[in-house]
């Protein structure tokens, strides 16, 4: 994978020397450099492996998700805040899950705790698993054990 | 000292402040360098540099941070003061007031029109006390028995 | 463009660093450090001419003119105080070479020394109002380490209280340097001098300088002195004769400094209020000396008596008391050191500390005993020794001014001193032997030399005091008329 | 250098070159060497009398700090000579006497190196015209007297008599230092003749009778005179030729001599006439007085000392009357006075010397001065017994011997002055000539004591140390020599007087002399039936009568214990100073943090805010204000009540956490008032302190509650707002006079001036370079300093030991 | 108008602000007090991102990294004191 | 706001002191700290608030506010923290030595 | 209203929503009844916050001053990367100092298996020096009243 994003750079520098401008620039390296994603995307199947931006894609893809997650379960959240009364049933549970790795682990832990109502108090030695504290456990275990497993599954697409 | 009897498991706060730190180690190069004409200088810039081994000693340990910087942050600090009190005396070897700087432009390939200066020697000086004198009170303070 | 102004403080600046390279090569660090205070002693005489030939002497750091930059400003006074802190310094430090533990060696002991010294000649030195901040901190920096270097229980005792207090006394100076960039809005000194002559020194400059008052009487033990006797009693015995030495003489010098060159023209005020507090610290000062049994204390007040009698030389402020009072503080500044060397070798030779602890130490250590005795004479000002003169310049300074209380306690306080010391002559060095030649622990040629030498120092200074007379009158020429000052800093060149 | 100089030097080369001589020459005992110093000062001296006594005088300058017209310059007129001669003649007599005296087991080259010190000195205070250069040399005589008395160092009383000779002789000197520097301020000259030649011009300003009393007080301490004479007794722990020598012959005779120098500057002041004169007289009689009921032979004469010292001094008063008279055929009948003065200081060197060496020799031979102990020495020490007597009867003024001619002009002198009619002598000039002759009945009574109790009556071997015998005849040599001129003196008055005395009236009577007025007298011993005569016979008669009934009245002394109260006095003095001094000063340094901080605070609140309010600094305008946005009111507010919540923490914890938040604040009105480099700096530096804080926490204690008391804390916080007040109150003051813009307009052009656009930054790297070089420093020391706290610890810790 | 929306903004974070500050002081514990710290140092950083724009500088960009990065810190520095007592470690602990 | 700033100033004085005039060492160093705080309000006040830019070059259209305070507090920001880690690492050290961190059974030995 | 104002209300806009989630996560930490709820709305709301304030500053400097503040960005990256740990720490951090959950907490499946790791944590402490003791000391307090 490596080797494609040399290759990108390589493309993007032909690119800026081929302009033949009286300066080096920047902006031309970069158009360069999109230039030579395109080239890149189109010849990867020849390096036998995924598309090295393919993860950016996903990365994106992540991103969107967890915006989602976030903007609801902030509303969830706002909303007890401004409540008159507070009447929520905090509680601290186990998720057991399916990613390993620092990184993987990692990142779904970012996700769960960016995602307001939850945090992750601890993982467990062997790191498969969670103990995470919700705000709402009543009302909102189950749709957090939901975009769980949509981040689990986001994460994935990103590492592996 | 304390004996581990039981463990925790810091993997994100290890795996997050690895990166972090990469990124402060970054942005303590850039205030260093961009000093002269924006907020910065040798400083602030070493103390963001401690600040980033503080960060590591904080989430790490003493042992792992001394295997991956094995130098004397003793040394680091008079090293720096060195250079910051040798550029004073450097001004004499031109014949120059103590402490004189210079600076001039240069024109060097793939920078362009750069400025040197010596007050980058001097200032490189001062971010290295600044970083050696902060690591070496934390450690010996940590490292009491 | 006079570099070599700055060489007695860079050098020592400079060789610290150096020797915390060669940590393990202590004959090393021994050598560069005194080859650097000789050569610091030789820059100081050779400026002291320089100064005698061209006038004032400064050096603009960095090329930058004053009142913009920061300036070292080198004249008689501040020379000569350089010169003898180099002096006393390089005896200091051979007497280190003899009673200073190994292990404090390996410890950039001489590092801290060299600090403390720059710190000390950076104060003498510097013309900029900041600068001489940082400056005393150097000098404190360096002080709070080697106090409490060792780290034995009384050292961690007073230790913290001296650092606490100079941390105070450091505050206040900032925030007094905060009030006069508020009015007059620079930092150098002639600038400041020439800007307040010129707008008059309104109530509120005065205030300010009261300010200032408050924390050079702090640094120097005027009046405020309750910190001292505790402090300069527990480092280790060449630790405690520089400071004895010359941590007070930069709180001294500095006084003189700003109520000569500043604030000088309320001297109904500031004054007054210098000439009273120097009448309570030698009170103060005479009660301490004859108070306690503790050899060290008795000496540490000592210090505090000369604080006081210094002083009155700057509440008087005439020609003549000024001459004085530089006279004393170069005297004092010698035999100080020599006192505390002597009360420390005293105290490491019997492992004792108070006078009734020890007697007939003459019979085993007759050349110590000779010089604790020329040391308690030439302190009570008994001439021909060094003290004399400075005491009759004083003296003659409080009559032309009418000063006749503070003439009184001057005088007065002078017999304190020589009761206090000579209670511990003839009660440790006279009396009976005690200590039989078997168990009597041999004194070392190293702690005897550098006492010697400053034992002769104090007698040639005062037969030799004519010597000196010429840079002492162009000192305090200086300090009587700022508008020397003024015009060798302001003057382009 | 002149020989003159020289002459003055001599001593105190031999000084230094003595202890080398005794050290490298064992044969020849270090006494003999010390002896050719006075000895041959002695020649050079007298082959002066003639010019001298021809009026002229001899000058010699050695500059030692000419830039101060501080110097030692040499003078000699009659006065000076005749002291001079008494100083190298009584010390060649002295030395000789020591070679015999002194055991060579003693420590011989500190003995002799003192003396030639003393010597020295000595000569330098009777030479000097320079009244700083005298001053040195007078304070060199107390010094070498402290040593002398000191000799025999391990014995208490030694160190006790040492110290208390030292005390007020020093104490004195600094008087008359003081006094010095008043008529040299102003006459405006250190010169004792310049000074004398000014009198008209200087004696109406006030600081001209001040200056005469402490200049009295170092003459009256140093010559013993009551009720400063309570150190020359204890002063007679020193070896016996120390005594003849310093104590009787020479160093008390220096504070005379200082009074006899300054006659013609104070001489015609009532006050200078008054104090000198009656303290002369009481000291007269109380010493006299006292030295009836001494039972130890030194201390006898001692007291006798004392008594003849104050007869001299009390003469030197009344011949200063003539000056108040200025030039008149009646101001030489009081001169008289002076020149009998003077005549009896040399009378007294004869025979007192003597008699100290007798006791000397007394003491050696059978081991104890105690006159209970003594008696009937006169068959087996019988040239010392006519010694003894001869010197006795001198001293009590008996025919044929020098003291009776200086006595009787003493009588003569105090008649006189009763008839005077100035300085209220019409009142009290009677007490005069009364107490003269008290004084001298009782002096009378000791002398016989002295011959009686030692030589006569019986001979009580079993109480002595050893056999009584003659000494060796090297020990009788100077007696004798002394006794001799004692007689000679007697015959021969007026070689003394005319070559010696009479030159010497020049020095205290210059103005007189230069009017033409005739001084010199011609000294009688036989004077016709006058009233001087029938008072010698009424003393003789008296002081038998008193003798013969002494255990009867002698209870008299316990009415008088005042003289042990003087010295009681004295040493209650010193025990209360130390004892008091240890209470006061252990009252305010209490070694307590807290209480120190007080006290700069309270430093701080009075003297700053006395100056406000002395100076009228407390009337200013506010400086104009930028208008406060609601954020920074907020910030503001957040941080005085975290700052105030910091001492209500109950948990350090919970102090840091606040203190953080004023850190945060701090930074954010750096943001707010345009400082970006400031608030980078800061919030790291406050990051980095915060972990140091809880690093260093782990090592301490939890924090507890204060537990002040009620009291303590109110004053801690009336301390605090006033601090916080005064600080304030400046700080706006400050601000509302800004009377000049600042420099720094200057670095604005940081661009072109040092190639950076960060002004701040240009400031610390460029501009302002060496504080930022230094601040790194400091920043250095407390990196290697915290290291070194860290690792140099005491391995065992052995507490205290240095 | 946006000036008027930017000092609102300020007012709001300073109100914001305020409130931290008083849970900090009441805690009642410790964490809480961390909680609120936290809090603060990361609503400084949008207040300095506001004023950067409304004083229309860019000066302050690096303050608001650096204040995120030192809140961070502090805080890790603080838990860790409440958790262990000890902050760093000297030795390896798995 | 100058005044403002100048009173809160006051304020941390007043609190510093009433720290500093504790028993307890620990409270006395953060006393310290904190007057340094104050210190370096008073100077930045000195020039006047939020009269120019900041002080950069190219930065804002007013003149650049007084740039010298700024620097002055930034030496003394550094030197504050050198003494507050040494005071620091002295009263933990005293601490170990003598076992109070308490000034008033720090008083030491009265000599007589 | 041109585009350029558009935007830079727009930022404008973003900033003010941002002041407001501040404020209302403020509240939440008055209001909210133990720590770990309190957590929720300190660490995190206001991490939202801060986003959108970036976010506006960014989209006003890009569209003002055409500056594109790669700076602003590393910041909202960075708080979005250690807002979350902090949170964690903290949490974790209170859990294991026994700060108690708020009565209306209705499970707790890590407190059999950290009672272990409590009960070794509590001898660490004592062992270090009683260190907690005092802080706990007074928690203990305060959930008493
Ligand atoms: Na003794
Ligand atoms: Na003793």
């Amino acid at each position: 994978m490596p080797a494609q994003f040399l290759i990108n750079v390589f493309i993007a520098l032909l690119w800026t020397l081929i302009s033949d401008e009286d300066e080096l620039s920047f902006t031309t390296f970069v158009a360069g450099y999109l230039v030579g994603i395109v080239i890149v995307f189109l010849m990867h199947r020849f390096f036998g492996e995924r598309f090295y931006l393919s993860r950016f894609f996903s990365l994106i893809k992540l991103l969107l998700i967890f915006n989602r997650e976030l903007i609801l379960s902030a509303k969830v959240v706002l909303g007890h805040i401004i409540r008159p009364k507070i009447k929520f049933k905090p509680g601290l549970f186990k998720y057991e899950t399916a990613l390993r790795g620092d990184w993987e682990t990692t990142a779904l832990a970012l996700l769960v705790m960016l995602t307001p109502g939850s945090v992750v108090v601890e993982v467990t030695q062997k790191g498969d698993a969670f103990y995470i504290h919700a705000m709402d456990v009543d009302q909102s275990k189950n749709a957090l054990l939901r975009s769980l497993k949509r981040f689990e599954k986001a994460i994935m697409e990103v590492t592996r | 000292m304390i004996k581990h009897r039981y463990r925790i498991n810091n993997v994100i706060l290890r795996t997050v402040a690895k990166l972090v730190s990469l990124i402060i180690l970054t942005l303590a190069v850039y205030l260093f360098l961009a000093g002269h004409h924006s907020p910065g200088g040798g400083f602030v810039g070493g103390l963001v540099l401690a600040s980033a081994l503080v960060l590591l000693l904080i989430v790490f340990d003493i042992e792992t941070v001394r295997k991956g910087i094995p130098v004397d942050f003793k040394k680091v600090a008079a090293f720096g003061a060195l250079l910051s009190v040798g550029t004073g005396f450097g001004a004499l070897i031109f014949g120059e007031n103590f402490l004189s700087q210079a600076f001039d432009y240069f024109n060097l390939p793939f920078f362009g029109k750069t400025e040197l200066t010596t007050v980058m020697i001097f200032e490189a000086g001062v971010a290295l006390v600044v970083v050696g004198v902060v690591v070496t009170i934390i450690l010996s303070i940590s490292e009491d028995e | 463009m006079n570099n070599l102004i700055a060489m007695p403080m860079m050098l020592p600046v400079l060789t610290a660093i150096i020797l915390i390279f060669l940590r393990p090569y202590i004959k090393i660090q021994r050598t560069i450090s005194l080859i650097v205070m000789i050569a610091n002693i030789g820059i100081s005489i050779y400026l002291l001419q320089l100064i005698q030939s061209n006038g004032i002497l400064r050096l603009d750091f960095g090329g930058w003119e004053p009142p913009f930059g920061i300036l070292f400003v080198a004249d008689s006074f501040s020379v000569i105080l350089v010169l003898t802190s180099s002096i006393v310094t390089a005896i200091c430090l051979l007497y280190a070479f003899s009673s200073v533990e190994k292990s404090y060696e390996h410890m950039f002991f001489y590092s801290f020394i060299n600090l403390l010294v720059a710190g000390v000649n950076g104060s003498f030195l510097t013309g900029d109002l900041f600068n001489l901040f940082v400056c005393f901190e150097i000098m404190l920096l360096a002080s709070y380490i080697l106090i409490a270097f060792g780290g034995k229980k009384g050292q961690l005792r007073e230790s913290i209280k001296y650092v606490i207090i100079n941390v105070i006394s450091s505050w206040i100076f900032l925030v007094a340097i905060g009030y006069l960039y508020a009015v007059i809005g620079s930092l150098n000194l002639a600038h400041l001098s020439e800007r307040i002559a010129e707008h008059g020194q309104t109530p509120i400059i005065t205030v300010i300088s009261i300010v200032f008052l408050t924390v050079f009487a702090l640094k120097a033990g005027l009046f405020l002195y309750f910190w001292l006797p505790g402090s300069y009693s527990v480092p280790s015995t060449v630790v405690g004769a520089l400071f004895g030495a010359l941590l007070t003489k930069v709180g001294i010098y500095a006084m003189f400094r700003f109520f000569s060159l500043l604030f000088y023209h309320e001297p109904a005020i500031t004054h007054t209020i210098i000439g009273v507090l120097a009448g309570l610290t030698l009170v103060g000062g005479s009660i301490g000396a004859v108070a306690y049994k503790d050899i060290r204390l008795v000496a540490s007040y000592n210090v505090v008596i000369a604080v006081g009698f210094i002083l009155v030389g700057l509440a008087v402020s005439t020609q003549s008391s000024l001459e004085g009072a530089v006279y004393y503080l170069v005297h004092d500044m010698i035999v100080k050191a020599l006192l505390f060397l002597l009360v420390g070798t005293m105290i490491a030779l019997t492992k004792e500390t108070k006078l009734d602890q020890m007697s007939g130490l003459i019979r085993n250590y007759p050349l110590l005993g000779w010089m604790f005795f020329i040391v308690t004479l030439s302190l009570a000002g008994i001439p021909p020794l060094s003290g004399f003169i400075g005491k009759v310049l004083i003296g003659g300074g409080t009559l032309e001014n009418g000063s006749y209380i503070l003439l009184a306690l001057a005088f007065i306080s002078s017999i304190f001193v020589l009761y206090s010391l000579l209670r511990v002559f003839l009660s440790s060095f006279w009396g009976e032997t005690i200590i039989s030649k078997d168990e009597e622990i041999p004194m070392k040629k190293g702690l005897l030399i550098p006492c010697a030498l400053l034992t002769i120092g104090s007698i040639a200074l005062g037969l030799g005091a004519e010597s000196l007379s010429v840079y002492i009158q162009d000192a305090a020429q200086v300090l009587v008329d700022p508008q020397l000052y003024i015009d060798a800093v302001l003057s382009s060149d | 250098m002149s020989i003159l100089i020289l002459a003055i030097l001599i001593p105190f080369i031999s000084a230094v070159i003595l202890p080398f001589a005794h050290r490298y020459i064992r044969r020849i005992h270090v006494g003999w060497f010390a002896m050719l110093v006075p000895l041959s000062l002695f020649i050079y001296f007298i082959q002066l009398t003639p010019i001298i006594a021809n009026g002229d005088v001899i000058q010699s300058t050695l500059s030692w700090i000419p830039s101060y017209g501080i110097n030692f310059s040499a003078y000699v007129d009659g006065l000076s000579l005749t002291l001079a001669l008494l100083i190298s003649g009584v010390g060649t007599l002295v030395i000789l006497y020591s070679i015999y005296y002194l055991s060579p087991k003693e420590s011989l080259s500190h003995f002799y190196t003192y003396l030639m010190l003393f010597m020295g000195a000595m000569l330098g205070v009777v030479m000097s015209d320079n009244l700083l250069g005298l001053y040195v040399f007078w304070e060199l005589t107390s010094i070498s007297s402290f040593l002398l008395i000191a000799f025999w160092y391990q014995r208490k009383r030694s160190r006790d008599g040492a110290k208390k000779s030292l005390l007020i002789t020093v104490t004195g000197g600094i008087s008359m230092l003081v006094g010095f520097l008043m008529i040299g301020f102003i006459a405006e000259s250190w010169s004792i003749r310049e000074i004398i030649g000014s009198v008209s011009m200087i004696n109406d300003h006030y600081l001209f009778i001040p200056a005469m009393i402490l200049i009295l007080l170092g003459a009256f301490t140093k010559s013993a005179q009551f009720p400063f004479h309570i150190w020359l007794p204890d002063a007679m722990e020193a070896p016996t030729p120390v005594s003849a020598y310093l104590h009787s012959a020479t160093m008390v005779k220096a504070g005379i001599y200082l009074v006899a120098r300054f006659t013609p500057v104070f001489g015609g002041e009532a006050v200078w006439f008054w104090v000198v004169t009656s303290v002369g007289l009481f000291t007269l009689f109380w010493g006299s007085f006292n030295a009836v009921k001494q039972t130890d032979l030194k201390a006898l004469l001692a007291y006798s000392t004392i008594s003849q010292l104050g007869m001299i001094m009390s003469m030197f008063g009344i011949g200063s009357a003539a000056l108040h008279l200025g030039y008149s055929t009646e101001s030489v009948v009081y001169t008289g006075a002076s020149f009998a003065a003077l005549f009896h200081l040399v009378n007294h060197s004869t025979f007192k010397g003597a008699l100290f060496m007798v006791v000397g020799i007394v003491d050696h031979s059978v081991g104890t001065r105690d006159t209970r102990r003594l008696g009937g020495l006169i068959s087996l020490m019988p040239i010392t017994f006519t010694i003894a007597l001869i010197g006795s009867m001198s001293m009590a003024g008996l025919p044929p011997f020098n003291g009776f001619l200086s006595k009787e002009m003493f009588f003569t002198a105090v008649l006189e002055i009763n008839e005077a009619n100035f300085f209220a002598l019409e009142t009290w000039g009677i007490i005069l000539p009364v107490i003269a002759w008290i004084a001298s009945v009782f002096t009378f009574v000791y002398s016989t004591i002295f011959i009686v109790k030692t030589f006569l009556g019986p001979y009580q071997e079993e109480r002595l140390e050893h056999p009584a015998h003659e000494p060796k005849w090297g020990m009788l040599v100077s007696p004798i020599i002394l006794v001799v001129l004692v007689i000679a003196i007697f015959f021969f008055p007026n070689v003394i007087g005319k070559n010696l005395v009479t030159p010497a009236m020049n020095g205290l009577f210059p103005q007189l002399i230069a009017q033409g007025e005739e001084l010199g007298q011609r000294i009688y011993a036989w004077h016709g039936f006058v009233p001087e005569l029938y008072m010698t016979i009424g003393v003789v008669l008296l002081g038998i009568v008193l003798f013969l009934t002494k255990k009867y009245w002698q209870g008299v002394y316990n009415l008088f214990p005042e003289d042990l109260a003087l010295n009681e006095l004295y040493g209650g003095l010193l025990d209360q100073i130390e004892s008091k001094s240890t209470t006061v000063t252990n009252f305010y340094m209490t070694r307590y943090l807290r209480d120190y901080l007080v006290y700069i605070f309270l430093f701080f609140i009075l003297l700053i805010g006395g100056t406000i309010v002395f100076t009228g600094a407390y009337s200013f305008s506010l400086p104009e204000n930028a208008n406060i946005t609601s954020l920074e009111f907020i910030i503001v507010l957040s941080m005085a009540v975290a700052a105030i919540s910091i001492l209500f923490a109950k948990s350090r914890l919970t102090a840091i956490v606040l203190n953080s938040i004023l850190g945060f604040g701090i930074a954010m009105l750096f943001v707010l008032f345009s400082a970006p480099d400031l608030a980078l700096t800061q919030l790291v530096v406050e990051t980095v302190t915060t972990v140091l804080f809880l690093v260093a926490y782990y090592f301490l204690p939890e924090w507890e509650k204060e537990g002040n008391r009620r009291r303590a804390s109110i004053t801690n916080w009336i301390i605090s707002i006033g601090v916080g007040a005064v600080f304030t109150f400046v700080a706006l003051a400050a601000q509302g006079n800004k009377a000049f813009d600042s420099i720094s307009t200057y670095f604005e052009n940081a661009y072109e001036l040092a190639g950076g656009n960060n002004i701040v930054n240009a400031i610390l790297g460029d501009f302002r370079a060496l504080d930022t070089m230094l601040e790194v420093i400091v920043l250095l020391i407390a990196g290697l300093g915290v290291y070194v706290f860290i690792r140099l610890k005491n391995k065992k810790e052995s507490e205290e030991s240095d | 108008m946006i000036e008027i929306m930017l000092t609102l903004a300020l007012t709001l974070y300073g109100i914001a602000i305020a409130i931290s500050v008083i849970r900090t002081i009441i805690g009642p514990s410790l964490p809480d007090r961390i909680v609120a710290l936290d809090m603060i140092g990361v609503m400084l950083v949008s207040c300095i991102a506001i004023i950067s724009v409304s004083y229309g500088t860019k000066a302050f960009l690096e303050v608001i990294l650096i204040l995120a990065i030192l809140a961070f810190i502090s805080t890790i520095a603080f838990s860790k004191y409440i958790e262990r007592g000890t902050i760093i470690d000297s030795r390896r602990d798995d | 706001m100058e005044t403002l700033v100048t009173i809160l100033a006051g304020v941390l004085v007043t609190v510093a002191t009433y720290l500093l005039l504790s028993k307890s060492l620990i409270r006395v160093v953060i006393g310290t700290a904190m007057l340094t705080h104050a210190a370096h309000l008073l100077i930045i006040t000195v020039p006047g608030l939020k009269i120019g830019s900041v002080p950069i070059l190219g930065e804002g259209d007013a003149g650049p506010v007084d740039a010298l305070p700024q620097a002055l507090i930034l030496t003394s920001i550094v030197i504050g923290f050198a003494v507050t880690a040494v005071s620091l690492v002295l009263t933990y050290r005293t601490y170990q030595e003598i076992g109070t961190d308490k000034l008033d059974q720090l008083r030491g030995d009265q000599d007589e | 209203m041109t585009v350029d104002g558009t935007i830079e209300f727009i930022a404008a806009l973003l900033m003010l929503s941002g002041a407001v989630m501040a404020l209302l996560s403020a509240i939440g930490i008055m209001r909210f009844p133990d720590v770990y709820t309190r957590s929720h709305a300190g660490t995190k709301s206001s991490t939202l916050a801060v986003l959108l304030t970036l976010l506006g500053a960014f989209i006003h400097f890009a569209s003002d001053q055409g500056f594109y503040s790669v700076r602003l960005l590393l910041g909202i990256v960075f708080v979005f990367l250690t807002a979350p740990v902090a949170g964690h720490v903290i949490i974790r951090a209170a859990y294991r100092a026994n700060v108690k959950m708020s009565d209306t907490t209705i499970e707790d499946e890590l407190k059999g298996v950290l009672q272990q790791v409590k009960q070794d944590a509590e001898a660490d402490r004592t062992e270090t020096g009683e260190i907690m003791s005092e802080d706990k000391k007074e928690e203990l307090k305060h959930q008493e009243e």
